[in-house]
């Protein structure tokens, strides 16, 4: 059951990849906002993190995933526990919980921006979500980014236009704390994995996608990207993962995340400029 | 005591530039019966407190609002609610924009009486940058710095519940009752629209008063709206009008708040209610599926 | 019906003073802690204060007070409100609640002892219940005293041997708060009612029980009392009152709150030297 | 994951010098069983956090407490608890007195990470002046002084429900589940006895869900113990045992803790059930009526 697949999607890739960011997170709260990072903490649940917590994205915490979309009107959801909204809050707070959310704005020390692009505070030129819960999560527990078109308008230059999660920036550090105190987890795109263990925080490159060059990756980041010496391939979904995946989404709902749902195996160079869907931040 | 109001008797108890609360999430049981008779006043310069969707908007498209305190403003399916953004673009309202979790802080500590509360929730953000009402202190038992998030206390909210009696027992009996018990004991005056009123030998059974979550001393007024809540949705009873949801963005593009209230709002909720289907049509509303 | 009553013992004297001290409050939730404030909430909610909010003493808010001790089986208890100790304080903390409460020692400043006697704070040479709610109650919402032994050991001269409560003590007054924040609404004993409305928030005589004096007042205070040119006799419960205290308590509990369980109507000067049975604080 | 373990397991788990969080209230729903196995064990220097009853009173007369933090120590019919009273009046405990909602604002403070919660509770009272640990300061909002009320933080609490399952999820179907969702999400560890052990599948049921008041992260061990809680109620499962209770608080008086001990306390919560008639006469005892 656990070879690697030949045939897969890119958000399969994806969400194998996303998953692969809760392993060892043990008995917290994983939350993940949106198909693909929802997709993904359901398999990790599934398979190597048994342990996390999950919910059903309204009111109760679960036993087991819930499928997405329309689900048989004899499905019983595992419910096991009342979680509704005030009560996440305590669970966010109690650092349990690892949530994964795709902003709008990645700058150079991990800060995200939801909230307003350009203009001024008070008029901004593109009004978001707002900052939602990103300020708290950022501060009391581990994060992971989920960006489904890795362009450098996400990954921009300089810094995000508003800061709405905190991250490995000396200037706003708050007194008392430390840097290390931050845990911005992973970051997934549809072009390669990262994480910000690179020197002084700096964003690194921990694997390109099949068909993916450092050039790519490097292109689409408005600030430079630490490369080690050997960046691995991004491993293939095994049959097992997918047909778990295909389990959990019945509605085939993966499939309208990147655009066009190109391949996992991509020729080289090539790559869908798939512009990520606004919202889906939490 | 009878507690029973109408909407318009409501609204004749609310005055210009007060601070108002808003119950329910996003599209999610909000008072939007109340909200539309704001819309038939002249009621204006709110300060409005929410978890915001189409609640926020309309308020702010009509010209009623002053300040928004907000995390977020969304239609959950539609996640950026079409005239808050308008409203941000063009710059006609102030705003403090706080963390989901701050706002749950500041309305406990107006529900208990205390100034703020300490968080640190919005350090290294740009939510302390942007609010320079919101003090950040030392404590005395450690060396960190801590938000003081302040207490956000309410002239009068508004809520949307399952049933209530006339005495003011409310009873929200969906899977969530959000924030709202928070927004009821940060008020000065609590007024909840209900879509079922029932004798108070109801809530007798247990399982039904446990499903009470404020005491009636905190309800100021009730008001029975059967459908009350729509567009959005009144969990378990109906879902929020997804068509209709639509149809209030697109507006937002093409003929504006107006032509939108034009078509809908009408003289009473009664006429509101006939230009959206009638009330079957609202309870025949599926729940939606997350 | 509301004619008054001619035989009725100073237990149910007591219940009737008790219960005015709730006139007028409107919807607050009314706390009587002991058998007769629990009596004369009940009665107040039953007659003049009908929006009284009240307990089982449980977990749940009643639309009806329950009546006191084993009820039978077919009782169903008036339910209306999910209201554990943990929901209490947002109750108290609203200041919407008045509660009466038996505390061992009160001073001239209306402060009140409920912790210890004697001795050092390290070594008390008498432990009673502890501070409970009493510090949140006095600061939070009105309060009244029943002290169903009216001595000077309960009134007692100088301070509380540990102020339990927040009284109208100048030297104590907290910044930025006025001594008129405090609310200590009615103090009834077994000889009297007071207040303490005097000259600069000195206990206040209201009314004397019958067949007792000012001297016996007096006498039995460890510190002045003010006494008003006029002061009438304590009102006699109604027959309507006592129909209704008599189906608020069928087990006949009242009967055991005072010692010996004297008549309300006593020969002049004569008073049982009752003591206070300890605890009924809260 | 299988929290599944024994009493001894679980006090093996602790520490002399630990702060220990107790929940339940007074003589209701107290995790006895727990107690009786530190009874059983060399464990000392305590410093116990609970709305204390024969929990706190045991400990005590067995010399395993350095510092009591309570409000109050009671057994409700009987209200002062004989042997707190005994180290009190013999000064053989440090103590931290505070009233009982300033214990939940402690609890939630160390729940929510927070180094403090700002009250007025207290301002006026000895509760101050016998406190020096316990800060009065300003607030940047406004010009009165507020007591800081510190975290509790607890490194291990310990709670009997009335029913869990292998994997930590605890459900407390009785009336009151007191203060212990917070005396569990403040604790570092968390023990539970349960007088009934589930499947999962039994809170599937949004009914029972409902009545779990916290997240099994939040849940270190789980001990299957019936009659866990006597002579302390599990409502709705059985009463607390006034006869018992009675005897204890003699005991006080006349033998003092060890001939009580001797008498009840056996090598096991095995032969503590048989000393005391057993699990039947246990769950046969009836509930107190208030």
């Amino acid at each position: 059951m656990n070879t690697a697949a030949t045939e897969y999607s890119l958000a399969e890739l994806c969400i194998v990849a996303c998953a692969e960011a809760f392993r060892g997170d043990g008995e917290v709260l994983a939350t993940g906002i949106g198909v693909i990072p929802r997709l993904a903490a359901s398999l990790a649940m599934k398979t190597f993190e048994p342990d996390l917590m999950m919910t059903d994205s309204e009111a109760w915490m679960l036993s087991e995933p819930n499928p997405l979309g329309r689900r048989s009107a004899d499905h019983v959801p595992a419910r096991e526990t009342w979680m509704g909204f005030s009560r996440i809050f305590d669970n966010v707070w109690s650092g349990k919980r690892h949530a994964m959310l795709g902003p709008t704005q990645i700058d150079r020390f991990g800060q995200s921006n939801t909230s307003a692009l350009g203009g001024t505070y008070r008029q901004p030129k593109v009004m978001m979500l707002g900052a939602r819960g990103f300020p708290g999560n950022s501060i009391s527990h581990p994060n992971s980014f989920f960006v489904p078109a890795h362009n450098n308008r996400v990954f921009m230059e300089g810094e995000c236009d508003f800061v709405s999660s905190i991250g490995y920036n000396p200037a706003r550090l708050p007194k008392g704390h430390s840097l290390d105190d931050i845990d911005i987890r992973r970051v997934i795109t549809d072009l390669c994995v990262m994480d910000f263990g690179g020197p002084g925080h700096q964003i690194r490159l921990l694997s390109l996608h099949p068909g993916v060059t450092v050039e790519q990756v490097q292109e689409n980041t408005g600030y430079p990207v630490h490369v080690p010496n050997a960046v691995p391939t991004t491993p293939a979904p095994t049959t097992e993962q997918l047909s778990i995946i295909a389990a959990l989404d019945p509605h085939n709902q993966r499939a309208h995340q990147i655009k066009d749902n190109p391949s996992g195996v991509r020729p080289s160079g090539v790559r869908p400029s798939g512009v990520r869907p606004p919202g889906g931040a939490g | 005591m009878d507690k029973r109001m109408t909407a318009a008797e409501v609204v004749a108890q609310l005055r210009d530039g007060m601070t108002l609360g808003i119950g329910g999430w996003g599209p999610r049981r909000k008072p939007m019966a109340l909200v539309r008779e704001i819309l038939r006043s002249d009621l204006r310069d709110l300060t409005v407190v929410a978890y915001g969707g189409a609640d926020v908007g309309m308020l702010c498209a009509a010209g009623k609002v002053k300040k928004v305190v907000f995390a977020f403003v969304s239609l959950d399916f539609i996640p950026l609610e079409p005239y808050f953004r308008q409203a941000r673009q063009s710059g006609a309202i102030e705003v403090m924009e706080v963390d989901e979790g701050m706002m749950l802080l500041g309305l406990r500590a107006a529900a208990w009486g205390l100034p703020f509360i300490p968080t640190q929730v919005g350090l290294g953000t740009d939510i302390i940058a942007h609010n320079p009402d919101l003090k950040v202190i030392d404590s005395p038992y450690d060396d960190k710095e801590w938000v003081a998030m302040p207490a956000l206390r309410l002239d009068a909210s508004l809520i949307h519940v399952d049933r209530a009696d006339a005495r003011g027992v409310c009873q929200i009996a969906g899977p969530d009752h959000y924030m709202d018990d928070w927004f009821a004991r940060a008020a000065q005056q609590t007024f909840v629209s209900c879509d079922e009123l029932v004798e108070t030998s109801y809530f007798h059974n247990p399982e039904q008063a446990r499903l009470v979550h404020w005491e009636r001393s905190d309800t100021t007024g009730v008001v029975h709206i059967p459908g009350g809540a729509h567009p959005s949705s009144c969990n378990p009873l109906y879902g929020f009008d997804v068509p209709h949801f639509k149809a209030y963005t697109a507006s937002a593009k093409d003929g504006g708040i107006d032509a939108y209230l034009q078509q809908y709002l009408g003289a009473s909720e009664e006429e509101y209610q006939q230009n959206v289907g009638g009330l079957d049509a609202i309870r025949a509303i599926e729940l939606p599926t997350y």
